[in-house]
């Protein structure tokens, strides 16, 4: 067991002419903090699909803990450890949050303790007082502490975090931060997708950079920031905002 | 409402005949069942009333339901406590009301429920309508008299897809293997049907002497513009015979001219043999009604015998002097009631022992105008013999050029 | 205390609740009375009335609830519960017909073959967007009624008359019994609606009409459980019109799938609030209650023009029903 | 004489399948193109054909008189929509299951609405061509079809016209392809779809007139055609415009092939077949794009 976690071959996807993705190689080991980046429409949440389920490539495989999970279904590959936010939160409205992490939980790892332990979930990313609202009720910060809570509190192989920090706060920034830090610590591999540079920098032990469905780079963070194809692309675009 | 709770049977209380009418949904057409009611109670309270008490009409809206007739006949019966009941409007509705009658012992009668009471067999019902005995088969059969006094033997058979149809076209096959006529062709088809070209081509290509067809209205419509758009050859004499609409003024209004030579079942029409006073005067005084309330203005079909209805009831309470209702019921079954559609008599399960259903050829129609329908010679009955008051005109397309 | 007591605590005190298992034995000892008073309603009472018209609304409650396993948990709006409904009743009238089958056995069948109806819809429709479902629905019902036509031994389109089996003789008349029979389905149903609604298949339901993808990234098999819940609805749909025949000894296509029932089935959800147990309990009881005292009383366009028009109301200002009005009043007052 | 009954077959299937088509129009606008699920389409198109029988009964003929009724449904349209979208669009729900529930109360009220003004009753029209058939070698087709049916084809060319060279009609079709699209060419996408919307209400107007001249109808004769009217958008293809007529002369043509050869009595079960098996087999339609 000492393969990786997950690995992507030659993934490709096309939107009717459109090549959306690939060909994408990519690997990602136990426990790493993998950081993705990229401007937008450069296929990196085409590939998260890919990875996820949602989206079955046209060409290419997926593996998940040496298994071919390309023809899986989300909901198998969920049970297999792969949990992943959504960039926009997609909370389960008209149930409480308590619920929202009981979903999950129902369905991959049922136990007497359920709730006791997605309280233990809530607390740690700070939504326990919201514990009995409605999901609908919650404001953008707590959505999406939410979302990852409730990728969270089945305690996967994978942590797909899909740009998990938009619109946050700078303190709100560091508190995700600590959380996914203390994840990866568990044994997690985390993969996060993010335009906050600082935040991607600071987290990754590896950063992967994509420009019109494609990996352009792939290295350490330092290395990364010093590749003059990566600032080109992307570094020249976000110093404008 | 305090009359719920009133005992029915102090004196001078009002006698209270239950019902429910089809005010809304598919055979809300038939409504006019109430305006025939309302006149008659209005004529008898006017001549003092039955038994001298007056007479109340208890009705609802069944919403031409067959799920609303128990729980509304019940709470007639149990919380209006009424005297006489009225079944709902045909035999559809009036089905699942049988079992309930007979095991209540109730005294019922009929309104245009076709061998309504052929299976349940209850000695307190009797139909208001002259379908005569072994109805479910012979009520039609005038058409295959006339078939056969004009030499028809080979017959096709089309019927819609509903209640009253499938039973007409049932009835007819058996009579046409009994008068040895070969049935060439039978289709059935579903309601709503509104394009009858391919139908009216399969039925020309088997060259029959005569159509039988059961349909509803909307169809009966189409049926008889597919007549004028595509034919349906030289062989056929007689086309036509349970075509229910026809009997409607807003369908021989709309189709006027196209009608010519169809022919179709009716219970009254204005010919010089069936005719007489009283009917005349009936019908005058409810086209008033009709137009104050925008029922069917000719009103030929239903109300006269609604009216009967009315008139049933007081034969029999008076004919008993009381409301006993094994008496009423030997009252009608030992005597002729004489109606304003002619004279009753009832065999042991309510139906009139003489079928007194027309088969009446359209003829000389010009125009839409309605008011045409009231003459005689519009409507010439064929069948029976005793009302007839002319001759089939054949073959169809022959009755229809002319 | 620590701090996950406190969350817990807290939690409870927020929405004044009491501990899941006193709810379900409040729940159940309801269940029990509600029944035990229908069978004293059976003995005291001796106007039939009662019995023809409690009957009607009962029905109701049944169909709501069987209807709102789908419709209201998963979302997805089956128009044609009349159809499963009608399947029900011929089911039960082909076995009566055929062996003179007694009550248990009609309703079994009824549910299989609804069961089985759900699933073949379900299997055709559910794989694409929901609005496909909600429309094969629609079309379901003609399709279900031109095989009924076509099928002469039920009778086609002429409906058929039938003498069901007695009812025993301790139940004290038909009516009666019918009604006992009736209820006891209705309190299995909204019983069974329950358990799905506190289970984590309706945690499963409610998180997939939130939001299809991210239940099924969260494990939830999205099509599975829209399958089952779909079975599981039509079944109980089924089941709800398989006594009629006992009811009312004859049937005819135009009833058994008859568009007012469809209408009410969905209306009565709408309006009581679909997202518990109790909406469809309090709609049905409401409109059915009405329309049984409005029938004889306002003139039944009037009274269709009115669910109509309570229908858009409820859709565009109050679409959790009346049960979510009463929470919101709660909640403010709580607050 | 088979041969003939063939070709009479496809013939009035043909004309039914315009007729159909006339009455999917609208839906394949505001169903194929805006994904609005307007299940009350056909009552709209009953509505028109109650209107064409008013003005009918004046001494117009329905179908010149159609069209002044379809500006007149274009604004109701617009209204309607403007109703809609302030519940739902503003609300931020994209809840089609609401939003069904919503067009069936509407289609209830409506149909009402008609019971109460012109009763239950079955009414028709009176034009001069009805009984009169047009006789082309074997074939005969009735101008009671014929005439409605061409405004199938007519309909379908002019709104395919539209969309595809009008400056309107290409923002409309870039509305279906992506809202977001839109606003960003400074078009504002909320009155686009107002306007689709009351363009496929006013199809409801003509299409109604059409219907009534076929034959008479009641208020409640929409219900027949919901289900075929989705047949005909779904089996199309979202949004396909002249996939729409494509989809309605097939559905007609198997229906009349059906009920001349097999049995009348199953041909309300066509239309729900097709639907179901393209549902099943082939979500995307004949000439739809995937989805």
């Amino acid at each position: 067991m000492s393969g990786p976690i997950l690995e992507v071959r030659g993934v490709e996807q096309r939107f009717g002419p459109f090549r959306a993705l690939g060909p994408v190689d990519l690997v990602l080991h136990r426990g790493e903090r993998l950081g993705i980046i990229g401007p937008n429409g450069s296929g990196k949440t085409t590939l998260i699909n890919c990875i996820s389920g949602t989206l079955r490539p046209q060409e290419g495989r997926v593996l998940f803990d040496g298994v071919d999970v390309t023809d899986v279904p989300p909901h198998r590959r969920a049970r297999m450890g792969l949990s992943r936010s959504f960039q926009i939160p997609k909370p389960f409205t008209g149930m409480t949050v308590l619920e929202n992490l009981l979903v999950p939980i129902d369905q991959i790892s049922p136990s007497a303790d359920a709730e006791d332990r997605a309280i233990a979930v809530l607390e740690s990313v700070g939504l326990q007082r919201r514990a009995a609202h409605e999901a609908g009720d919650l404001s953008q910060l707590e959505l999406r502490k939410l979302e990852l809570a409730r990728a969270l509190v089945v305690e996967p192989k994978v942590l797909v975090a899909d740009e998990a920090m938009a619109g946050l706060s700078e303190g709100e920034i560091d508190d995700v931060l600590a959380i996914l830090t203390r994840l990866s610590g568990t044994g997690i591999a985390v993969i996060m997708i993010e335009h906050i540079m600082h935040a991607v920098m600071r987290f990754s032990t590896r950063i992967v950079c994509f420009e019109t469905g494609r990996t352009i780079a792939d290295a350490a963070p330092d290395v990364i920031a010093a590749d003059p194809l990566v600032q080109k692309v992307y570094f020249g675009e976000q110093t404008r905002h | 409402m305090p009359a719920v709770w009133r005992t029915a049977h102090g004196q001078g209380a009002p006698i209270r005949i239950g019902t429910t009418i089809c005010k809304t949904g598919a055979l809300s057409s038939t409504k006019s069942t109430l305006t025939g009611l309302e006149l008659w109670r209005d004529d008898v309270n006017k001549a003092g009333g039955l038994l001298g008490r007056p007479v109340e009409l208890v009705t609802y809206d069944d919403q031409s339901a067959v799920a609303q007739i128990p729980s509304l006949y019940s709470k007639l019966v149990d919380i209006d406590k009424v005297d006489v009941l009225i079944s709902p409007y045909g035999a559809g509705l009036s089905a699942p009301l049988m079992p309930f009658v007979k095991q209540r012992d109730l005294f019922m009668i009929g309104m245009f429920a076709l061998a309504g009471n052929d299976v349940t067999r209850h000695d307190k019902f009797f139909h208001s309508a002259p379908w005569g005995p072994e109805s479910k088969t012979n009520w039609a059969r005038g058409f295959f008299d006339v078939a056969k006094k004009n030499g028809c033997s080979r017959i096709a058979v089309l019927s819609a897809d509903v209640e009253f149809a499938k039973t007409a076209a049932g009835g007819a096959e058996q009579i046409a293997g009994e008068y040895g006529m070969t049935v060439v062709y039978k289709q059935s088809y579903p309601p709503a049907t509104n394009d009858f070209s391919s139908i009216l081509r399969n039925i020309k290509a088997q060259t029959p002497d005569a159509v039988f067809v059961c349909s509803y209205p909307p169809d009966s419509t189409a049926l008889v513009r597919g007549l004028s758009e595509v034919g349906i050859g030289d062989s056929v004499k007689l086309f036509g015979g349970a075509m229910v609409g026809t009997q409607y003024a807003s369908l021989l209004g709309s189709l006027g001219p196209a009608l010519n030579g169809i022919v179709s079942f009716a219970l009254y029409a204005p010919e010089p043999t069936m005719a007489n006073s009283e009917m005349t005067a009936f019908l005058s005084r409810y086209e008033k009604v009709a137009a104050e309330q925008g029922l069917d203005p000719l009103g030929f079909y239903i109300p006269p015998f609604a009216y009967v209805a009315g008139q049933l009831i007081a034969a029999a309470v008076t004919g008993a002097g009381s409301l006993d209702k094994a008496a009423m019921a030997k009252v009608l079954h030992e005597t002729e009631v004489k109606t304003i559609a002619g004279p009753a008599k009832f065999n042991d399960i309510g139906d009139w022992t003489e079928r007194r259903v027309l088969m009446v050829q359209f003829r000389d129609i010009k125009g839409k105008d309605v008011a045409q329908f009231r003459q005689a010679g519009r409507q010439v009955i064929l069948d029976p013999p005793s009302l007839r008051s002319g001759d089939l005109v054949a073959p169809l397309t022959k009755a229809r050029s002319s | 205390m620590s701090l996950r007591e406190n969350a817990m605590d807290w939690a409870v005190r927020r929405t004044g609740r009491t501990p899941r298992a006193t709810r379900s034995l409040v729940f159940a000892l309801g269940c029990l009375a509600v029944l035990a008073l229908g069978v004293v309603l059976t003995r005291m009472v001796d106007n039939p009335y009662v019995f023809f018209a409690g009957y009607v609304v009962i029905q109701y409650v049944a169909l709501a609830t069987g209807w709102n396993v789908l419709g209201g948990y998963a979302g997805y709006i089956n128009f044609g519960p009349t159809a499963f409904y009608g399947v029900g009743v011929y089911m039960a009238a082909f076995l009566v017909k055929a062996m003179g089958a007694p009550l248990p056995v009609a309703i079994a069948a009824a549910g299989v073959a609804g069961a089985l109806l759900g699933l073949a819809m379900g299997w055709m429709t559910l794989r694409v967007q929901g609005v496909y479902f909600a429309i094969a629905t629609i079309a379901l019902v003609v399709m279900a009624e031109t095989v009924i036509h076509n099928i002469d031994y039920l009778g086609g389109a002429s409906g058929l008359a039938l003498m069901p089996p007695q009812a025993p003789a301790w139940a004290g008349g038909q009516p009666q019994f019918m009604l006992m029979v009736m209820l006891a389905i209705a309190v299995a149903f909204v019983a069974l609606a329950r358990w799905i609604e506190i289970s984590a298949m309706g945690r499963g339901l409610r998180a997939l009409k939130a939001s299809e993808i991210a239940a099924e990234c969260a494990g939830v098999p999205t099509f599975r459980l829209k399958l089952i819940a779909c079975a599981v609805s039509g079944a109980m749909l089924a089941i709800a019109g398989a006594p009629y025949v006992y009811y009312a000894s004859f049937i005819e296509p135009g009833t058994a799938f008859s568009l007012a029932l469809s209408l009410n089935a969905i209306a009565m959800p709408l309006i009581g609030g679909k997202r518990s147990w109790v909406g469809p309990v309090i709609g049905a009881l409401l409109l059915a209650t009405v329309q049984q005292a409005a029938s004889v009383t306002i003139s039944s366009e009037l009274n269709i023009l009115v669910v109509g028009v309570v229908l858009i109301l409820f859709v565009a200002v109050a679409p959790d029903g009346i049960v979510g009005i009463v929470e919101k009043l709660t909640r403010r007052r709580g607050a | 004489m088979i041969l003939e009954l063939l070709a009479n077959a496809i013939s009035t299937g043909v004309l039914l399948g315009c007729i159909y088509a006339a009455l999917a129009l609208g839906l394949a606008v505001s169903f194929g193109l805006l994904h609005i699920p307007n299940i009350a389409h056909p009552v709209f198109v009953v509505t028109g054909a109650f209107a064409a029988t008013v003005f009918n009964a004046m001494g117009f003929d329905p179908l010149l008189v159609s069209l002044p009724l379809a500006l007149v449904f274009y604004g109701a349209g617009i209204a309607f929509f403007e109703f809609y979208s302030r519940i739902y669009e503003k609300r931020g729900e994209s809840d089609t299951m609401q939003a069904l529930t919503l067009f069936f109360g509407v289609s209830l009220v409506i149909e009402t609405v008609l019971v109460m003004q012109f009763g239950a009753d079955q009414r028709s029209t009176d034009v001069d061509y009805v009984g009169q058939s047009l006789t082309l070698g074997p074939v005969v087709m009735p101008y009671r079809l014929l005439i409605p049916a061409l405004v199938a084809p007519v309909m379908v060319t002019a709104l395919w016209l539209y969309l595809k060279y009008t400056y309107a009609g290409i923002a409309i079709r870039a509305v279906a392809h992506d809202e977001r699209a839109l606003s960003v060419s400074g078009i504002d996408p909320g009155w686009i779809k107002r306007h689709a919307f009351g363009i496929a209400a006013a199809t409801a107007a003509i299409s109604g007139a059409a219907l009534v001249i076929v034959g008479p109808i009641d208020p409640f004769a929409g219900r027949m055609q919901i289900g075929r009217a989705f047949a005909v958008v779904i089996l199309a293809g979202m949004g396909s415009i002249p996939g729409t007529l494509a989809a309605g002369i097939l559905i007609g043509v198997t229906e009349a092939l059906v009920g001349a050869f097999g049995s009348p009595s199953w041909a309300p079960a066509v239309a729900f077949t097709m639907l179901l098996a393209t549902l099943a087999f082939k979500p995307s339609g004949l000439f739809g794009a995937a989805r």
